[in-house]
């Protein structure tokens, strides 16, 4: 009686401690069992500053998938990224794929515009047309370029 | 093999042989709830029993209890030397009944 | 003068001879008892009873330290946030520090408070007490009896502590930040959910497992060694046994957690 | 006593603890059967000794056997068989706290043997009721007085029946009724069980009534071995002493005396 008392509160500990491993990794980190259908498409950018590996791709602001990686090609030494979307997300060709930042100092993220064509892209394609990151420091020294031009 | 079992009278009589130890009471103990389960009394014969530990005890113990609740018997026979002082030592002598012979067991 | 030169080389180096010594006993130690996991059969029973010691009976402490702990980190960040109109990172920001870092470390030191220093105790005084010449005149190996359940047990027990640690952090910070500052419950939960990816969890896993580990470990050697680490055998050397046990495996849980961070980052 | 080949033959021991030599060529038999009593005052070695017999310590030099096995070199394998023949009565007891007085005296047969739980049972029970302890096999040891633990230490070393029995201070800290029935059960022990008997005691009286010989130790160094009467009327000083509870008025050298007073040296 004494030993079945012990290893039922054992038990009850385990379970209690998965349920939370589980709740942590599922419903916090993301990690599902099942893999929501999904497919890639690539996208080239001349430069992907501070875009990260596990970016979120918005369309009108809302979340259609992950960036899952990002290479250099190093023939044209263009940065290469790989987009995942839900299987439900279908884009067109003429798509463009801009990288924003959210905020003045936040996050960089991929927003896709959708384009107006009836040709669609399937897993593996590319998207064409791209917009590169643009970093503050850039504008900034653009700005204070025309400045000194203009004086 | 560590007992010979034989028919006496009603009886079952288990003469264990040499020395019964931590290894081979487990067969003593096997035979010996064998015997009881079908209704026989058991007489334990001592005469060719060198050496017993207090495993081989511990079985005739449990055994006596067993036969004691299905209104059966246990009876030690020939009883001598070690075994004997061992059986003296734990009280056991007071509990078992036991008899010097064979000859001795009553019908 | 010089006599006294000669003496102060002595002893330190007989210092330094102590603790190289001591860090091989430590090493053996650990060695022997992760030899008796293969030719012995699993001791299952004293298993349990150690998780039922280490775990079960740690979660009322987890569970309330993890709460208050979720609640300060939420206040902390909160007031934090606020300066830059970024509140609804708060959510983001509790289950980072807490999933990574927070959690398996306070965690781990709670196991140091109630288990590490309790183990180390016992065991110093199973030693003191003559039980492991029992054990070993009964022939009973005292590593696969004695120290492996124990050290199995803080493995498994351990990370399901942090794990059970970092929900109640979390559901503290929700207290603090959702219901008491009126951060939304949307923008608390989606950061959370948006930030912290499997890695993190993997992380905060894989230190929690190590920790319990070096907790138990340097607990049970240190309990175990009385009698050659300590002057005194009797209850002093007991009580400076868990002293040095304690101590020693706090620093090492912490270099520990560098090293996992360095390597996962 | 039998004229076969000795149980325990310790040959030229020697033993160190850091610097200090603690036995100085110790040399002694034990005969199958035999009841043998090691004496000694405090710091006299008798417990080394003992540990060495145990295994539990390396000896310097010198061999031991027993059993027919060499203690000092034997492996893992050999030495875990001679020890389940072996039952060892420790000081205080030296049972485990988290467990009851009855898990503590079955856990050699839970460990070394195949048998049926019921037997075990019965096995703890008979031995408990050996040790007038009848009764007390749920207790905690915490909840025991001195001498029912060493009595339930006693319990767990005999469980297997061992062929050896070593007793460390039988007597030490018992009231005086107690520690006689401790020396009958040790003579009963001897004479059912056959078992041979090593005690390590520092109380004659008891050594006198359940010797069949007598190992004196003095700092480490055996002075004599013999029947309770050869110790009796020994003319060693040293045994003298012992027999009659003088206090070891050695001759003092005033000068190194003061030396030792004065500096904490010589």
């Amino acid at each position: 009686m004494k030993r079945m008392n012990l290893n039922f509160i054992v038990g009850l500990f385990i379970i209690a401690g998965m349920a939370a491993v589980a709740y942590l990794s599922v419903t916090i980190a993301g990690v599902s069992g099942y893999s929501k259908d999904n497919y890639q498409l690539v996208a080239k950018f001349s430069n992907s500053s501070g875009l990260k590996k596990g970016a979120f791709i918005e369309i009108a602001g809302v979340k259609v998938g992950k960036v899952t990686n990002i290479v250099l090609d190093k023939e044209a030494f263009e940065s290469v990224a790989t987009f995942t979307f839900d299987d439900d997300v279908a884009l067109s060709e003429d798509t463009i794929a801009s990288i924003r930042t959210a905020g003045i100092l936040g996050d960089k993220f991929v927003k896709i515009s959708p384009g107006a064509t009836d040709e669609m892209l399937s897993s593996g394609d590319e998207i064409i047309e791209t917009e590169s990151s643009i970093s503050i420091e850039e504008l900034v020294s653009k700005y204070m370029f025309n400045s000194d031009d203009k004086s | 093999m560590i007992y010979q079992q034989t028919t006496y009278l009603h009886y079952q009589c288990l003469q264990l042989n040499g020395e019964v130890d931590l290894h081979n009471s487990p067969q003593v103990r096997k035979q010996l709830l064998a015997i009881l389960k079908k209704g026989d009394s058991v007489l334990v014969d001592f005469s060719t029993l060198s050496y017993i530990d207090s495993s081989g005890i511990a079985t005739l113990v449990e055994a006596f209890n067993i036969a004691k609740n299905k209104q059966l018997t246990l009876t030690i026979v020939a009883a001598s030397g070690g075994p004997l002082q061992v059986l003296e030592l734990t009280n056991l002598d007071k509990v078992f009944p036991m008899v010097a012979n064979l000859t001795d067991v009553k019908e | 003068m010089f006599n006294s030169l000669t003496l102060t080389i002595e002893s330190i180096g007989s210092v330094v001879v102590r603790r190289i010594e001591s860090a091989g006993r430590l090493g053996t130690f650990l060695a022997q008892i992760v030899s008796r996991l293969w030719g012995h059969k699993f001791p299952l029973g004293e298993t349990i009873k150690q998780l039922h010691f280490v775990g079960a009976r740690t979660v009322p402490l987890i569970l309330i330290s993890g709460l208050f702990t979720g609640m300060v980190i939420a206040l902390q960040f909160y007031d934090t946030l606020i300066r830059f109109g970024s509140v609804e990172l708060l959510g983001a920001a509790v289950a980072m520090s807490l999933i990574r870092e927070l959690g398996p470390v306070m965690a781990a030191l709670m196991v140091i408070a109630r288990v590490g220093s309790a183990t180390c105790a016992e065991i110093g005084i199973m030693r003191n007490e003559q039980q492991f010449d029992a054990l070993d005149c009964m022939a009973i190996d005292s590593y696969h009896y004695i120290m492996l359940p124990r050290l199995i047990a803080a493995l498994i027990a351990v990370p399901l502590l942090t794990a059970l640690f970092d929900v109640f952090g979390i559901g503290g910070g929700y207290i603090v930040g959702v219901l008491i500052h009126g951060v939304s419950e949307g923008a608390y939960l989606t950061g959370m959910a948006d930030t912290i990816v499997w890695n993190d969890v993997l992380m905060g896993l894989i230190k929690s497992t190590l920790f319990g580990g070096v907790i138990l470990w340097i607990s049970l050697a240190k309990g175990f060694y009385l009698h050659i680490e300590q002057k005194n055998a009797g209850a002093e050397g007991v009580s400076q046994a868990t002293t040095n046990a304690v101590v020693l495996s706090a620093v090492l849980m912490l270099f520990v957690d560098y090293i996992v961070s360095s390597l996962m980052i | 006593m039998t004229t076969t080949s000795p149980i325990i033959t310790v040959k030229n021991l020697n033993s160190h603890y850091g610097e200090r030599q603690i036995l100085k060529n110790v040399n002694f038999c034990v005969q199958q059967g035999e009841i043998r009593v090691i004496m000694g005052g405090s710091g006299s070695g008798k417990s080394t000794l003992l540990n060495h017999l145990l295994a539990l310590l390396v000896p310097t030099s010198g061999s031991i056997n027993i059993d027919d096995v060499d203690v000092v070199n034997a492996d893992a394998k050999t030495l875990s068989n001679l020890r389940q023949k072996m039952g060892v009565a420790f000081q205080g007891g030296a049972l485990f706290s988290s467990m009851t007085v009855g898990e503590n005296i079955k856990l050699p047969l839970k460990h070394h043997t195949q048998l049926d739980e019921n037997t075990i049972d019965i096995m703890a029970r008979l031995k408990l009721e050996l040790m007038n302890l009848a009764g007390f096999e749920d207790l905690m040891p915490a909840e025991l007085s001195g001498g029912m633990l060493k009595r339930a230490g006693l319990a767990r070393a005999v469980i297997m029946d061992p062929k050896l029995l070593f007793f460390d201070e039988p007597s030490a800290g018992l009231d005086p009724v107690t520690s006689v029935e401790l020396d009958e059960l040790i003579l009963k022990l001897r004479d059912a069980m056959n078992m041979t008997i090593v005690v390590v005691t520092h109380e004659l009286e008891s050594a006198f009534k359940i010797a069949d010989k007598i190992t004196v130790l003095f700092d480490g160094e055996i002075a004599l071995t013999g029947t309770v009467d050869e110790i009796k009327n020994s003319d060693d000083i040293r045994i003298q002493n012992l027999i009659n509870r003088r206090s070891r008025n050695e001759k003092i050298n005033a000068e190194q005396y003061i030396k030792r007073l004065t500096t904490g040296q010589g």
